[in-house]
């Protein structure tokens, strides 16, 4: 076992490293000058400008540089914003978009997960029918559109919910459930089908044999295994909802980290395109490692198929 | 069967298959079995399920590649053909049949196809009408007819299908036909068809099989030798006369009175040996005799010594200390031996 | 025991049957695999109507900027900004058609266009949005087929290879996929764009280039359950060879889940293009997507709601009847659903 | 006149509000508190780092140099407590500092702050990216130009604290504009010992920052948004009446609309032209023209660029008034000319453009004449071009506009767009890797050489390779033309006129407008048209908001 | 007849409606079961056997099942109404069911003991400590080794026949009057299930509960059973003591399935393979439903659907041969063969 968590924490980290690395070049490649004020700059101020930064420097000096820096802590400065640390402005801008898309993943698993298990319950039925309507239109219509709608109608016809902005609980409601619409959409349908599976495996029947309500039978013993396949669509999902909020992030002016980090491209904001790209990947690896230890929880014979001999 | 005198067609020398599990665990699913098959003859293979029978069918037909040992067709190496064209020799002498009849056929194809499958790869047939001319024959052969042949497998019951399986592995004319448990999936009274089609087969084509079951009444019947096995290893290998007369290992004993009778009478009235526990884990498998764990005779010596493969009688192999004459004294008081 | 219906059976019924049963008969028709889910897709209603949308919109997407007598680049400068304007329809008051804006005022009036018709619209620079819409369906549909097509086909082989040889060598593949998935891949698009130029080529490669993945994991597990089934074990032992065993057992099994992963991958495409043009890396202009429509006209929700109106009901819908007639596919094709 | 359009959109409003509006409001009514928004946030504090309009406006606010921006965009006293004493060659200026100058820390201003951030700008490990910008004082640019003998030496530039209040400032030339320089952010002070202590953090934080102007930053949410509190110790915090700005950053267009109308916020700044229409006759919508100015670039190594014909006839191939009024529709004018309404005036007030007039008023229909007539030169039947343009805001579809509107009116001409994102479309235009690009300028400083020395032969950002000798002559002559403002402008307006009518080296489009929605209750909210934005120094809320 | 019968059906009929048409999966089933009896129900895949036992349970999924027509009468009551909530009542504590497929009847994410526990706490309405003994008290008793350790472990920690041990300690948890077992051993090793019945063998003499055996094992049949129903088709074929069946068979697919067991003493004999396949219940033939099989069918056969006819006492078959006007025939003689000889 230990063998096994020390191979799989070596695969972590290459995975990590082969990613930077490669993040590394391509952002080589990207055209363009990480000078805002390129446009006024003369190519004699431009080299000046390099030379400040370090960005004359050959490719395998600057490599080598960023993995001593980041061994060290430092993830360099801000091209955009001067003087700023990248590692400080990444974890502040994190934290609006990992609350926004963790409530957004809860709510949406909840909800979907609820609409999943009374459509696969009552199959065939309107109820059936609604959360089908429910999870296509969800996946179907562009976030940007429904949070669009969204903010035009709470915050502007109807003035409930405030417009924009990232200050109190009431400034979640319209991005978390604009964000979780997807969430939903996707675990519901996964949710019932996985369901339907469930309800007729023999260990239904035998629960239902023991004289256990359909409801107990529900909670304690359908939920629990249909779960099991509903948590690897739930992986690729927190990466993209905690990651991907940009849209959302953008039209509801929140300070969360996927505006800041496609405009750091738009930019050429190198140490800000490489912190956040090796801040994702940690997420990511975490993620996908996180949900194989759940499923070990969710599922024993994942577990204990590890832990025994 | 009043066979002449036997000639060896499969000699399997040693042959070991390990699975590598993963986390550093191998499994010795099959871990040393050395015999003959003559021809013209059905070696019946039972044991428990995991115990390697189907293991050794595969890897003798070459879908594993043995860890070590060989397996000899009329002396030569099955392993050992080189170019595409040896393999491809060495295809048509030997021939599964498997198990799930559902899963054995693939689902997209009509019969038509999936018979004339080993046609079409060693080019038997150079015309379409060639072609299914053959797949009619073959239909006809299995009891089935040339309608049958545009239909797909889930539209035939499971006796059909398996007879399918058979015809398909008849298409390229086969000396020899590993059964891999060909009719454990099957209704009893669908059974008979297949092992009667079997038969009929081996008379009329002498052919020689590897029959592979864990339903021992079936075996009997069918089998001219049978081999039993527990946990990769050969436990005995007798004639069938003579391992169902005189069982010598205390598993085959166990396995033969465990088998219910459709006889209530004789059900009422019989003793049955149950043998407590459960199959260990090839993985992790005890030290000497495989079989100790839930041996009732199992003395020190079983679990230090690994037994040998004894002659005990002729003809009749057994791997068991109580026969070997080097142990006796430890089993003074095994009324069996 | 008296006068039971049986007693009434004339006894010459009681010799042996004359007529031999056919023991060895098939009952019905042939039904392939195909015929059987496409009987069971038409009995579901959703996929049905979703077939029926997209021809409907597949049609209109090339008969649309047919009869508007306007092309898509067309530009009429004292037009510009025009709500949608129906013939007959303009005087049913409920429906959007009758040329007022949201704020009442009516700019065909206001500008004396009495016989000019923009039957959804014209946009900030003139040009009729109906035009625009469908041509912009057109390649809405172009860059989801072909973006769908090519992940179908780098993800099948690429997922066929890792699941076929599995092992060491799946391993490797899988790692990679994992590192692909890790890069941001908005680098990659950017990247992608500038060198190949925009345009509809460069969109489409820059969604397989990560596009393909999830194909690639559909077919990988579906060759790693089917390469162990026993028709394969038997088509070895017959002699056959990798390819064989690939393209006439493995493929042939696989195409349901293929099939409904191309199914979904076309609105995921055409969903991501929307995704890019918000991103201000989409169709180049004068052109237009549904998806670049959707984000243009999105900036005038207020002023000139007509302009998003009705792009983003003819995406909506698309993708809707998408992933509908998918839905319906996999219920059809898999053998655990039942109707 | 340019600069006065600004503050008459305020005019006019006071004391009418409507019920509506009224009752809508906050409790936060009757404060003196205004509300803001901004595209995106503060990138720096510190003076010698910023390039970016909303930080040139955060420290035009919260800082204040030698000279600020009134509501004109003339130069006002700010840091400098009297005029400053000019030599006579013009070349040496000497300023005295206020006494009650102070810093928030309660430190005085010194001349020495001065000169350590005109240092810090110039020095090669702070390089500050507009440090260009300072080329008028003596050895600025020498000092970043590789190679020169004194590249690198900061000390040598020419600004000295005589005392601890007299600065004395040497420049190279004695250039009318330099006024309006002292009051750019990027000549302001940095309080020497404070900024040392902090060093590369000097001016990321609230905490890390001293202010010595209208306000302090009193808070600061990067990404969310950041506030200002009244100075109380500004020399001039009686003028200020607003209590606090808050500022919050809004990207997308549709939320800064819907914070407006809800009234979070109490201007929205760059409307869409459609909202022209919208708002119509109402009191809250106002235009201002900004000195930036569009233009197509003419890639001159094209063989048929160097074709004067083909220039003609694409300056005069499309409508640019209709481009202006109908498709921008936000106060953009159609510019015949390059320098920007507004930007630079004689002493006398008068606007350059008053002097230097209009360009190439022939009609559109003789554009196709002239093409053929090209054509028929380059010996062509028809000729495809591409038209490079970026991803930023209406880029695109000015574009699309002058594509359709070229095809159509010069047959046998194809246009292609090529839209690429901002950063590479620099790229692009630098390397001469394009045929004609939509691009735009606006100005360093207050006057018409800003625009004009771009198409200098060997200037660095001649991006098109325009080059004539005469225009050069020209350009050389006005710009040593520092005494008599009149005749410079006189001798510019020839060189431009060189430049648009004679050589049509480059087609400009526009003069862009901004359209903006701001609350009547808003008082004296100053717009520039150089550097910072606005100024909330003499801005207030009046009762109206109640 | 000594006792009322503990549980009867009489003439079920469940059909399922599936896109194909509707299947009707038991087509007018009758038997009795009394106290203490173990009943035995054999037949080739597909004739019924389970959905009569779901049947019994409540359990027949709906849709796309539907009880046509029948009464299941447990301790004299009609049960074949109930609702729910009644349902659940006698589920587990008075009828229990054992299935097949012990781990797929498991519940993989649960402990074993839950699963035990569950139905204790549902029925007896004990505390959660005295459920925790009951549960380990009941492993000890189908020969789980320390239970104790045992209960807070989950299904795939257990050997198949240990699961299967546990699938009927769960079944005998609160001490049921029937017991329904699903072919409890055909997925179990020769071994194994010698250990099974055995285990059923000694709970059914302590217990005295009254067992349904489903199964197609004669074997099992011969070792279980006092009496036997032989299913074919969805309907009754046979049924009679197990002696009668094996002994003196009455019915043509009874015959079948006797002669195509091989016989331990007849070794070089062809096996009687029953030929063709059984008929399609979507379209059950109007006379007899293994008239297309059967090599002594007669016209009649095809036509008319032989009713359930005592044959003795305890004995009833379904087959026109019994009928006096049908020409005498006798079972093949391996069948007799067969059974008569002990090995
Ligand atoms: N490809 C494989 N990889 C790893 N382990 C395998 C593989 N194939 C078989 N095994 C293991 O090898 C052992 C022997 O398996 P095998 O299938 O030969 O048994 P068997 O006797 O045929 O059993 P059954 O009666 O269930 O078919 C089992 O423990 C099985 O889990
Ligand atoms: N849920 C269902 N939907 C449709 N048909 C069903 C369903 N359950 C059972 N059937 C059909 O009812 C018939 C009888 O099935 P049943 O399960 O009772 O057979 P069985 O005698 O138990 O067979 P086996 O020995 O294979 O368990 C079969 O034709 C089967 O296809
Ligand atoms: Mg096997
Ligand atoms: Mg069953």
């Amino acid at each position: 076992m230990g063998k096994y968590a020390l191979s799989r924490l070596g695969y972590m980290v290459v995975t990590f490293i082969v990613i930077a690395t490669l993040t590394f070049l391509l952002m080589q490649g990207l055209p363009g000058s990480p000078y805002k004020n390129a446009e006024k700059l003369s190519p004699a101020q431009i080299e000046l400008l390099n030379e400040r930064y370090g960005l004359d420097d050959p490719l395998p000096e600057r490599y080598v540089t960023f993995w001593v820096n980041m061994f060290q802590g430092d993830l360099g400065q801000s091209f955009q914003y001067p003087g700023r640390d990248v590692l400080p402005m990444i974890t502040a801008r994190i934290q609006p978009s990992a609350v926004l898309g963790l409530e957004a993943i809860i709510l949406g698993t909840v909800v979907g997960l609820i609409l999943g298990i009374i459509a696969a319950l009552r199959q065939n039925t309107s109820i059936d029918y609604i959360a089908l309507i429910i999870a296509v239109l969800g996946i179907s219509i562009p976030s940007f559109v429904f949070a669009g709608v969204m903010q035009y109608s709470f915050g502007v016809e109807f003035r409930i919910l405030p417009v924009a902005g990232w200050d109190g609980l009431e400034y979640h409601v319209m991005p978390v459930l604009a964000l979780s619409v997807v969430v939903i959409a996707t675990v519901a349908r996964f949710m019932r089908t996985e369901m339907i599976e469930v309800l007729g495996q023999d260990y239904i029947i035998t629960a239902r044999a023991k004289g256990v309500s359909p409801l107990a039978v529900i909670i304690k013993h359908s939920i629990r295994n249909a779960l099991i396949p509903v948590i690897t669509i739930l992986g690729p999902l927190v990466v993209s909802i905690v990651t991907g909020s940009l849209v959302i992030e953008r039209i509801f002016g929140i300070p969360g980290i996927g505006e800041q980090f496609v405009q750091s491209i738009l930019v050429n904001d190198y140490p800000v395109i490489m912190g956040t790209t090796l801040f994702y990947s940690v997420i990511f690896i975490v993620t996908i490692f996180l949900i194989d230890i759940f499923y070990g929880i969710i599922d024993p014979r994942i577990r204990l198929a590890g832990g025994s001999n | 069967m009043s066979k002449q005198k036997n000639e060896t067609l499969i000699h399997v020398d040693g042959l070991k298959k390990h699975f590598d599990v993963g986390r550093g665990q191998i499994l010795k699913a099959v871990d040393g079995l050395t015999f003959d098959i003559y021809k013209g003859e059905t070696l019946g293979l039972v044991g428990e399920s995991g115990c390697g029978k189907s293991t050794v069918g595969r890897t003798m037909s070459r879908l594993y590649n043995p860890t070590e040992g060989d397996v000899l067709y009329d002396g030569k190496s099955v392993y050992g053909a080189k170019t595409q064209k040896d393999k491809l020799a060495m295809d048509r002498k030997m021939q599964m049949i498997f198990q799930d009849p559902y899963s054995s056929l693939n689902p997209r194809l009509i019969v038509r196809d999936i018979i004339a499958e080993g046609i079409d790869i060693h080019k038997l047939a150079k015309l379409n009408k060639e072609r299914s001319d053959r797949v009619t024959e073959l239909l006809e052969t299995v009891g089935l007819n040339k309608e049958h042949a545009t239909r797909y497998a889930h539209e035939f019951s499971g006796g059909q299908r398996q007879r399918i399986g058979i015809a398909r592995a008849l298409a390229v004319d086969p000396d020899f036909i590993i059964a891999d448990e060909p009719i454990s999936a099957l209704d009893v009274s669908i059974q008979a068809q297949v092992v009667n089609l079997m038969k009929d087969l081996q008379r009329d084509r002498g052919l020689t099989y590897l029959f592979i079951a864990h339903d021992l009444s079936m075996v009997k019947y069918i089998s001219d030798r049978v081999g039993v096995m527990y946990l990769g290893h050969f436990a005995e290998l007798a004639s069938s006369d003579d391992l169902y007369a005189e069982p010598l290992h205390p598993y085959t004993r166990a396995l033969l009175s465990a088998i219910p009778l459709a006889d209530p009478v004789a059900e009422r009235t019989r003793e049955r040996i149950v043998i407590e526990g459960d199959v260990p884990s090839p993985v992790d498998p005890p030290s000497g005799c495989p079989f100790r764990t839930r041996c009732p005779f199992a003395r020190e010596v079983c679990a230090e010594v690994v037994p040998q493969w004894l002659e005990a009688r002729s003809n009749h192999y057994v791997a068991c200390h109580i026969h070997d004459p080097k142990h006796a004294d430890q089993f003074r008081d095994v009324a069996m031996a | 025991m008296a006068n039971k219906p049986q007693d009434n059976i004339s006894k010459d019924l009681f010799t042996p049957a004359t007529e031999t049963f056919d023991q060895e008969k098939v009952s019905g028709p042939s039904i392939s695999f195909w015929q059987d889910a496409f009987r069971k897709l038409r009995k579901n209603k959703g996929a049905i109507v979703g077939i029926f949308l997209v021809i409907i919109i597949t049609a209109m997407s090339f008969i649309g900027p047919e009869i508007s007598g306007h092309k898509f680049s067309d530009q009429e400068i004292m037009h510009t900004n025009l709500p949608a304007r129906i013939p007959v329809l303009e005087n049913i008051s409920w429906l959007p058609f009758d040329g007022t804006t949201n704020i009442g005022t009516n700019p065909y009036e206001d500008r004396n266009l009495d016989d000019v018709y923009y039957w959804f619209g014209s946009d900030n620079l003139g040009r009729d949005i109906w035009t625009r819409v469908w041509v912009g369906t057109q390649i809405s549909l172009l860059i989801g087929v072909v973006a769908a097509l090519l992940d179908l086909l780098i993800g099948t082989l690429y997922g066929a290879i890792s699941g076929f040889f599995g092992g060491r060598v799946d391993n490797i593949m899988q790692r990679i996929i994992e590192v692909l998935v890790g890069i941001p891949n908005l680098i990659v698009i950017i990247m992608l764009l500038i060198y190949l130029k925009p345009g509809i080529p460069a969109i489409i490669l820059a969604m397989v280039i990560t596009g393909w993945v999830n194909m690639g994991r559909i077919v990988r597990s579906q060759i790693l359950k089917l390469k162990n089934q026993e028709y394969i074990l038997a088509s070895r032992t017959l002699g056959a060879s990798n390819s064989r065993l690939i393209f006439k057992h493995l493929f042939p099994n696989s195409l349901g889940q293929i099939i409904i992963t191309t199914m979904f991958t076309i609105p995921t495409a055409i969903f991501f293009e929307a995704f890019l043009s918000f991103i201000g890396l989409g169709v180049p202009v004068p052109r237009a997507s549904l998806g670049s429509l959707v984000d243009s006209g999105f900036d005038s929700l207020q002023t000139f709601p007509h302009m998003v109106l009705f792009p983003a009901i003819v995406i909506s819908v698309l993708l809707i009847s998408f992933n509908m007639v998918a839905d319906g596919l996999r219920d059809a094709i898999d053998p655990k659903m039942r109707d | 006149g340019g600069g006065s359009d600004t503050e008459s959109a305020d005019n006019g409003t006071d004391g009418e509000t409507t019920e509506e509006q009224a009752t809508d409001e906050s409790a936060a009514a009757g404060e003196q508190v205004l509300n803001l928004s901004e595209g995106d946030e503060i990138s720096s504090m510190d003076s010698t780092q910023i390039t970016d309009t909303i930080s040139f406006t955060a420290l035009n606010n919260a800082m204040e140099g030698l000279l600020r921006m009134d509501e004109n965009d003339q130069t006002v006293l700010g840091m400098a407590a009297e005029e400053p004493t000019i030599s006579e060659d013009g070349t040496v200026w000497t300023f005295k500092i206020r006494d009650d100058a102070k810093w928030s820390n309660e430190e005085p201003v010194t001349a020495g702050d001065f000169v350590y951030a005109w240092q810090k700008a110039l020095s090669p490990d702070t390089l500050s990216q507009y440090a260009y910008i300072f080329a008028p004082v003596k050895n600025a640019t020498a000092i970043i130009t590789d190679g020169s003998d004194v590249f690198g030496q900061v000390d040598q530039l020419g600004v000295k604290a005589v005392d601890e209040k007299t600065l004395e400032i040497t420049l190279e030339n004695p250039v009318p504009y330099f006024k309006g320089l002292l009051a750019f952010p990027v000549y302001f002070p940095q309080p020497e010992a404070f900024a040392t202590e902090k060093g590369g953090a000097y001016g990321t934080t609230v905490e890390n920052t001293l202010y010595n102007g209208p306000f302090v930053l009193s808070e600061w949410n990067p990404g969310a948004g950041w506030s200002f509190a009244k100075n109380e110790g500004y020399w001039d915090a009686e003028t200020v009446q607003l209590a606090a700005v808050n500022v919050q950053v809004v990207k997308d267009q549709q939320a800064d609309m819907s914070l407006y109308e809800t009234g979070e916020i109490d201007q929205k700044w760059g409307l869409r032209g459609e909202y022209a229409t919208r708002f119509q006759g109402n009191e809250e919508l106002h235009e201002f023209k900004e000195s930036a100015v569009f233009y197509l670039l003419f890639n001159n190594t094209r063989e048929y660029f160097q074709n004067e014909n083909i220039r003609r006839a694409i300056e005069l191939g499309y409508d640019k008034e209709g481009h202006a009024t109908v498709i921008q529709n936000n106060g953009s004018v159609a510019a015949d000319y390059l320098v920007p309404q507004g930007l630079s005036k004689t002493e006398d007030g008068a606007d350059y453009r008053e002097i230097a007039g209009t360009f190439n008023d022939e009609p559109t229909d003789a554009a196709n004449e002239y093409f053929q007539k090209g054509l028929q030169e380059l010996g062509q039947e028809s000729l495809t071009i591409e038209l490079l343009t970026d991803d930023t805001e209406g880029a695109g579809l000015t574009a699309q506009f002058i594509q359709e509107q070229l095809q159509q009116n010069l047959q046998g001409l194809t246009v292609n767009i090529n839209q690429q994102p901002f950063t590479q479309r620099l790229d692009l235009s630098a390397s001469q890797q394009f045929d004609m690009v939509i691009s735009g300028w606006s100005p360093d400083y207050q006057d018409p050489q800003t625009f004009l020395e771009l198409f200098i032969c060997d200037n660095g950002n001649n991006d098109g390779k325009y080059c004539n000798e005469e225009y050069d002559a020209l350009m050389a002559e006005a710009s040593a033309e520092f005494d008599d403002i009149q005749k410079r402008f006189e001798l510019f307006a020839e060189a431009e006129k060189l430049l648009l009518e004679g050589d049509v080296a480059i087609s400009p489009i526009y003069q862009r407008g901004i359209l903006y929605l701001r609350k009547p209750y808003v008082q004296d909210l100053y717009v520039h048209v150089f550097g910072a934005e606005f100024s909330y120094k003499w801005a207030s809320i009046d009762g109206s908001k109640n | 007849m000594a006792k009322d019968p503990i549980l009867s059906v009489k003439n079920l009929r469940v059909s399922f409606h599936t896109y194909a048409g509707e299947v009707q999966a038991v087509r007018g089933m009758d038997f009795d079961l009394r106290e203490g009896e173990t009943l035995a129900i054999v037949g080739e895949s597909g004739s019924g056997k389970s959905v009569t036992t779901r049947a019994v349970m409540g359990l027949i999924p709906k849709p796309p099942g539907e009880i046509k027509d029948g009464e299941i009468l447990y301790k004299g009551k009609n049960i074949i109404n109930y609702k729910e909530k009644e349902m659940q009542k006698l589920r587990g504590k008075e009828i229990s069911m054992i299935f097949q497929d012990p781990m797929s009847a498991l519940n993989p994410t649960m402990k074993v003991g839950a699963q035990i526990v569950e139905g204790l706490k549902k029925h007896q309405k004990l505390t959660s400590s005295q459920a925790k003994e009951r549960a380990i008290e009941l492993l000890r008793l189908v020969g789980i080794p320390y239970p104790e350790k045992r209960i807070d472990q989950f299904p795939h920690q257990f050997s198949g026949g240990m699961r299967q041990r546990v699938v009927i300690a769960i079944a005998l948890a609160c001490d049921p009057k029937v017991l329904i077992a699903d072919e409890p051993t055909t997925a179990l090793d020769v071994t194994i299930q010698a250990q099974i019945l055995e285990l059923m063998n000694d709970l059914k003499e302590k217990l005295g509960t009254a067992i349904v055996l489903i199964t197609h094992d004669l074997g099992v049949v011969a070792n279980m059973a006092d009496r036997v129903i032989v299913m074919y088709g969805g309907q009754v074929a046979e049924t009679g003591t197990v002696d009668e069946i094996f002994y003196q068979p009455k019915h043509p697919y009874t015959w079948g399935l006797l002669s195509s067991m091989p016989n331990p003493n007849m070794k070089e004999e062809v096996l009687q393979a029953i030929p063709g396949s059984p008929p399609d219940l979507s379209d059950p033939p109007v006379g007899c439903p293994f008239a297309a099989r059967c090599p002594y069918a007669m016209k009649v056969c095809v036509d008319h659907n032989p009713a359930l006819e005592p044959i003795s006492e305890t004995q009833k078959a379904a087959c026109w041969l019994n009928d006096e006007r049908s020409p005498k025939v006798e079972p093949p003689e391996r069948v007799l063969a067969g059974g008569g000889s002990t090995s």
